[in-house]
């Protein structure tokens, strides 16, 4: 037997990157981030633009984006943009806020009994394909022409999604983290808040952004309600005026907000959830 | 310090049925073991050592049969018996120091005292500076030791370990050999302590109990009287691991089929 | 658009939109008895029916619709957002059909009595709206918008009968048969018919419009269509009973539900059926909206938006009297 | 040291339930299912038909189920509801089918191109907002009016949420699969279909069931294009007449094939789904 | 039946970096290994031996150095270098039998062919009557051996094994050594063994790595030139086990302390 044992040259300082190299790779990478989305929009702008001008359609069916900018420009000017926004906006997060109770609530409910699943469960697949017109009789009928109905139809819009999105996230979380956390004693709520949901929150999270976008839309069939000064009304003179400029120009905003509320919020907690799981670390 | 507490089990048994496969886990078992006795359990893959875990965790039922711990049936997991799975089962989402201190948020000590046992434990199993890390980021013996901290720092007086060092180094495997025999001499739980080292078994156990294969039957039952402590190298331990191994060759040549599945 | 394309021996597809409702009950009465079709061959009628005019303004933008019947309102607005190019009035269809309708413990009997109230109407910045709101203006009062007592509540039909159900409104200024609904079926009373407000009782409810290009290419296609029209219009005013029961089948068989029998008689009573546009009347209209603020920051031009000599050449044939534009007969 | 083996009862044979016996036990269940959910229908209707009775409604603003149901029969009868169902479900099943397509493919192209990432998938976050009517008039231009107008619109309802699906699907999909499939020689559309897709398929399918409700909601508004025979049309209609008891009808109709198709497509696939991954087989 | 290949890692060295954590988990390494070489790899837990295996399986970028597969530069997997991972790592969505097919199916074999050698290798893991089953019914010592079996059934020229062993039962065990040697013995496939079981490197090994704590760095390379079949019980094995122990002592009590980490 020969146990030969060579020294290697000692190991060196390997974390070449202090914290403020770091610091400037991070923003590099958001750098690059930031050019694409550049690049990208105003490439997009412009064949918008274009389209609009040699396209076969007249401008005023089909506007570009510097006529869309106008319109937008005037409606933020004249205040009208600002305040329909925001009165939709206050519906919108009451609705959805709701909705997030509710639905951790109910989905957490479907889970845990079956008979539950069988029936409500059952019931709410079929009430979550309904368009929120459908709400809108009951719901002046139930509440009047006031707020709590328009974010009645809200929540009946992005509710069961929510559910539903609880429900799929929970009903696939791997057991045996729920067996580990029992086994250490967690019951009831502690198990819920601190293993089942965060547990399931990957799935969750997909959910949530899709119950957004059902409160988005059914904010905007509610505002019809009745007329008040909102997005939801400002979209639909515009449609009843034949004025394409301001259709878009509300369509802009609406992605606007949808995208801002992206950034903001749904955005990092999706990054917080892949750096925590490790996930995306490997491109396929 | 908690004190052990004594196991009795009757003709506990478990098959698992799961869409149109039955699998025979466990054959009726008996077993008694004694307040504070170190027990090992050795058996071929697949006999059910993890599964009898399991139901003595109260994680799963058994089929039938009855299991007592202190005169009390086994219905449900208790934070007074931990388990200690084979694959770890860390929490993906928390930190390795907020994975050890999970099983301490239950007990009414302050928030700043479970931190410091958390970060204790952390430092017992040598993953100092690791507290911030995830899951993820771990090595596979890393895992392991978080797992080990998690169930240990929960000072639970029944210890449940299935093959808790299966994927540590000698070394590191040493150490921790020493901490377990010194915290359980110091408080005397009972433990079940699944491992598929036969000299390990030697080491550590009271008791050591050989299964038969799938469905597993409790086949020998020795007990280890060696004084402690006891090292892996030790001339005597390494003795009564080969006499040993000949019992359980002689269970596992028994039967050379792997097919009681019915589809 | 497409369908306007001529095939290879030089027949075209007719694209017709309308509404299926009472107002509409020429376009109704001429596709059903198929006057239209034999009217307009060889060339191929289709006809697209729609649940709102602006809609229906939309489709005739994009090139999709011809010919179509249409309230003035969205005719106008498809007029001034193409900045006057996309269409043209060639007749009107009918007159009338509008009604104030009233809670009778409202207590409304002048507009002074609107004080206070919640009055809907069924669209913001419809013919009705601007009635409304040019009411108010007249009596000295203010819409709440304005910071006024009077709550101008828009809001589609359908729910304005709910509502008045309810009891959460005082009044409702809105079209048949709507109005006839509310009387019949939530206790609403007669304040007045939009009619007694308009000199002659008469004022442009429904136009016949067209898409300029077609116009252009096909005025003869046009005339043999007002030729259609202006028959189907006769057949209406001349047999009531007849035009009524052809109407809700014809309703029924595109919306798959027919009025009630009471509800469509009342209601008829408060439309006439004229070929005339009244072009003064859609005057006074754009001119109340525009001291409104609606309709954008200049009066619109209607210089050009009637294209009326087609539809006197179809009456001189006739030997009916023609149609001056702007100016009543 | 004392070896004593004591020999123990032979094992007997445990699988105590034989084919035919565990057959019944799975009837049984699923006859305890069944039960649970007539149960909870009748309690359900009774209660509707009680509130609409008694209640402080008119009941033309509120009809009951018994309303509800003559008029459902009714429609059925004379066709309208058979004929009008039928065509709007050849137009969801196409305009959902394209969706499906597309959005696997769309969200697999953002998870694998990071630049996409940054812009096409912001978009598509803020589109996801949009309620269908804002794409009507973009229908008729660049479709006219006919059944490829209303299917678009349809895609454009369902097809966001579907790519953000498989988006969000993909991304959350544990690395060490596509790593233990690339190294056993998998690449490109292999590794796609037959790892990335079925790791990622618990959480795509949730996307899946949301898209499904999207494309619903979609098609609700899209057959308001123009007149025909259509779901879309019978709902306008009795909102147009206030007639409540049709509007509840085909509220009913809707519910109805949204609840079979979930039993008859995503149920099944639901439950292989936790048999093979072993969901569910904890309940917390 | 396929040769083996050379293997040449130069200046390899690897860090992770997430979030705001920087690990270096493999310090810069040179390591040549010939053509057909049964490799073992010994070292502490989180020392790199995984992060080693999957460098040379080109399922992760080194930070920097170069490795060479007979003069070709690894930028990626390839199914000649079948990785074993430390957690099985199966497709929870396929069979048994489905999991052990997966590598078989980009081949040109005909399906039924395929179908008969994942068969064949369920059963040379004694895993008969498994064919159907998902991967959360089996045992862990069960899904080792599912693994085990999806490697080898691909027939790559180098295969790289991360504790491939490590939940088995000693008899298990054996059996599968055996298979293994005998296995290698016809093929000479290049094989980098990683276990935390001196005796098992010195019964299988051409050679011996130590690696030292974390940043793992190459300290011993021993030769072992015991005459084969070599078994675990053989006194020399034991011998030059207890000797390499020493030296594996050697290297990792040099560094006790655990935090290389920088936050
Ligand atoms: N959830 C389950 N569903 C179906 N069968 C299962 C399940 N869990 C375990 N089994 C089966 O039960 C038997 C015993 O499994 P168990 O995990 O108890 O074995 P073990 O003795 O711990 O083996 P190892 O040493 O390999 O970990 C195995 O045949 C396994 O296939
Ligand atoms: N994805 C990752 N992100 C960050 N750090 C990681 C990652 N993977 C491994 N590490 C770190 O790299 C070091 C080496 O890990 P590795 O898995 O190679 O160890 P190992 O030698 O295989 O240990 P074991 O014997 O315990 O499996 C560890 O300190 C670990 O924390
Ligand atoms: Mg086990
Ligand atoms: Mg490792």
């Amino acid at each position: 037997m020969d146990i030969h044992t060579h020294t290697l040259p000692a190991p060196t300082t390997l974390d070449t990157a202090p914290p403020r190299a770091r610091d400037r790779r991070l923003t590099r990478l958001r750098r690059s981030v930031l050019a694409h989305r550049i690049v990208f929009f105003t490439v997009l702008l412009c064949a918008w633009e274009l389209v609009s001008r040699v396209g076969p359609w007249p401008d005023y069916l089909m506007p570009g984006p510097l006529a869309v900018g106008r319109a937008l420009v005037a409606g933020l000017r004249n205040g009208l943009f600002v305040h329909g926004a925001s009165v939709s906006l206050v519906r919108l997060l009451i609705g959805y806020g709701l909705s997030l109770v509710g639905g951790v609530v109910l989905g957490t409910l479907l889970v845990r009994y079956t008979a539950l699943r069988n029936t409500v469960g059952t019931l709410i697949v079929g009430l979550q394909a309904l368009p929120s017109v459908c709400w809108l009789p009951l719901a002046i009928l139930w509440f009047g022409l006031n707020e709590r109905a328009i974010i009645f139809v809200v929540v009946m819009g992005s509710l069961f999604s929510v559910v539903l999105g609880v429900r799929d996230g929970i009903a696939n979380t791997p057991p045996i983290f729920v067996k580990a956390a029992r086994n250490l004693g967690a019951t009831g709520v502690r198990l819920y808040t601190e293993v089942v949901l965060p547990a399931a929150f990957p799935t969750i999270l997909a959910g949530l952004k899709q119950g957004w976008a059902f409160a988005w839309r059914s904010l905007m069939a509610a505002e019809l309600l009745y007329f008040s000064l909102s997005l939801g009304n400002l979209l639909q003179t515009g449609r009843d005026l034949n004025d394409a400029a301001q259709v878009m120009a509300v369509m802009t905003l609406i992605i606007l907000v949808g995208v801002t509320f992206n950034q903001l919020l749904f955005a990092p907690l999706e990054r917080r959830v892949a750096e925590r799981w490790g996930f995306g670390t490997t491109r396929a | 310090m908690s004190t052990g507490r004594a196991l009795h089990l009757r003709g506990v048994q478990k098959t698992y049925v799961s869409g149109d496969r039955t699998v025979d886990a466990l054959a009726p078992t008996d077993l008694d073991v004694e307040p504070g006795e170190f027990v090992c359990l050795l058996g071929a893959s697949g006999c059910g050592k993890s599964t009898l875990l399991q139901l003595v965790a109260g994680l799963e039922p058994a089929t039938s049969g009855t299991i007592t711990v202190d005169d009390t049936p086994v219905e449900g997991p208790s934070s007074d018996r931990v388990l200690l799975f084979q694959d770890a089962a860390l929490f993906p989402w928390l930190t390795v120091e907020d994975n050890v201190a999970f099983g301490l948020k239950h007990s009414t000590r302050p928030v700043d005292d479970q931190r410091q046992v958390a970060r204790d434990w952390i430092a017992r199993v040598h993953l100092r500076g690791f507290e911030g890390a995830y899951v993820h980021q771990l090595s596979g013996g890393m895992r392991q030791r978080v797992a080990l901290a998690r169930a240990l720092a929960t000072d639970p007086s029944m210890l449940l370990m299935d093959e808790p060092f299966g994927a540590l180094d000698a070394l590191t495997r040493d150490r921790l050999h020493e901490e377990l025999e010194s915290l359980w001499a110091a408080t005397r739980k009972t433990v079940l302590f699944v491992t598929h080292n036969v000299r390990e078994a030697v080491a550590l156990g009271d008791r050591v109990l050989v299964f038969s294969p799938r469905p597993g039957r409790i086949v020998a039952d020795v007990r280890v009287t060696l004084p402690r402590p006891r090292a892996l190298e030790d001339v005597a331990v390494m003795q009564q691991a080969a006499d040993l191994m000949k019992v359980l060759r002689r269970a596992l040549d028994a039967t050379t089929d792997d097919s009681r599945i019915e589809a | 658009g497409s369908s306007s394309a001529p095939a290879s021996d030089g027949s075209v597809t007719v694209t017709v939109a309308h509404l299926p409702n009472l107002t509409n009950a020429p376009a109704l009465v001429a596709v059903a008895d198929g006057r239209l079709r034999t009217a307009l061959a060889p060339h191929t009628l289709d006809v697209k029916s729609f649940s709102a005019g602006p809609q229906l303004i939309e489709a005739l933008l994009a090139g999709e619709v011809e010919i179509a019947y249409v309230g003035p309102s969205p005719a106008l607005n498809g007029f001034v957002k193409s900045r006057g190019a996309a269409l043209r009035v060639i007749a009107g269809a009918s007159s009338g059909g509008s009604l104030f309708v009233v809670r009778p413990e409202a207590g409304i009997r002048t507009p002074a009595d609107l004080a206070g109230k919640r009055i809907a109407t069924p669209q913001r910045g419809g013919t009705q709206d601007i009635a409304l709101r040019f009411l108010v203006k007249g009596a000295g009062l203010r819409t709440s918008d304005e910071g006024g007592t009077v709550a101008v509540v828009p809001m589609q039909p359908a729910d304005i009968l709910t509502v008045f159900q309810r009891g959460q409104i005082d009044g409702a200024w809105t079209a048949e048969p709507w109005c006839t609904r509310l009387m019949q079926e939530a206790g609403a009373t007669v304040w007045f018919d939009e009619r007694t407000r308009w000199p002659e009782g008469r004022f442009a409810t429904t136009h016949v419009i067209v898409a300029t290009p077609f116009l252009e290419r096909h005025p003869d296609i046009v005339r043999a269509f007002l030729r259609a029209h202006v028959e189907a219009t006769q057949f209406v005013v001349d047999h009531p009973a007849d035009a009524q029961r052809v109407v809700n089948a014809e309703i029924k068989r595109i919306t798959t539900a027919a009025l009630p029998a009471r509800v469509l008689e009342t209601a008829f009573r408060h439309v006439d059926f004229t070929w005339d546009p009244l072009a003064d009347t859609v005057a006074v209209m754009a001119d109340h909206a525009h001291q409104l603020g609606f309709l954008g920051d200049a009066a619109p031009d209607l210089q050009q938006l009637y294209a009326l000599d087609p539809l006197n050449d179809v009456l001189r044939e006739k030997g009916l009297p023609p149609i001056g534009a702007g100016g009543p007969r």
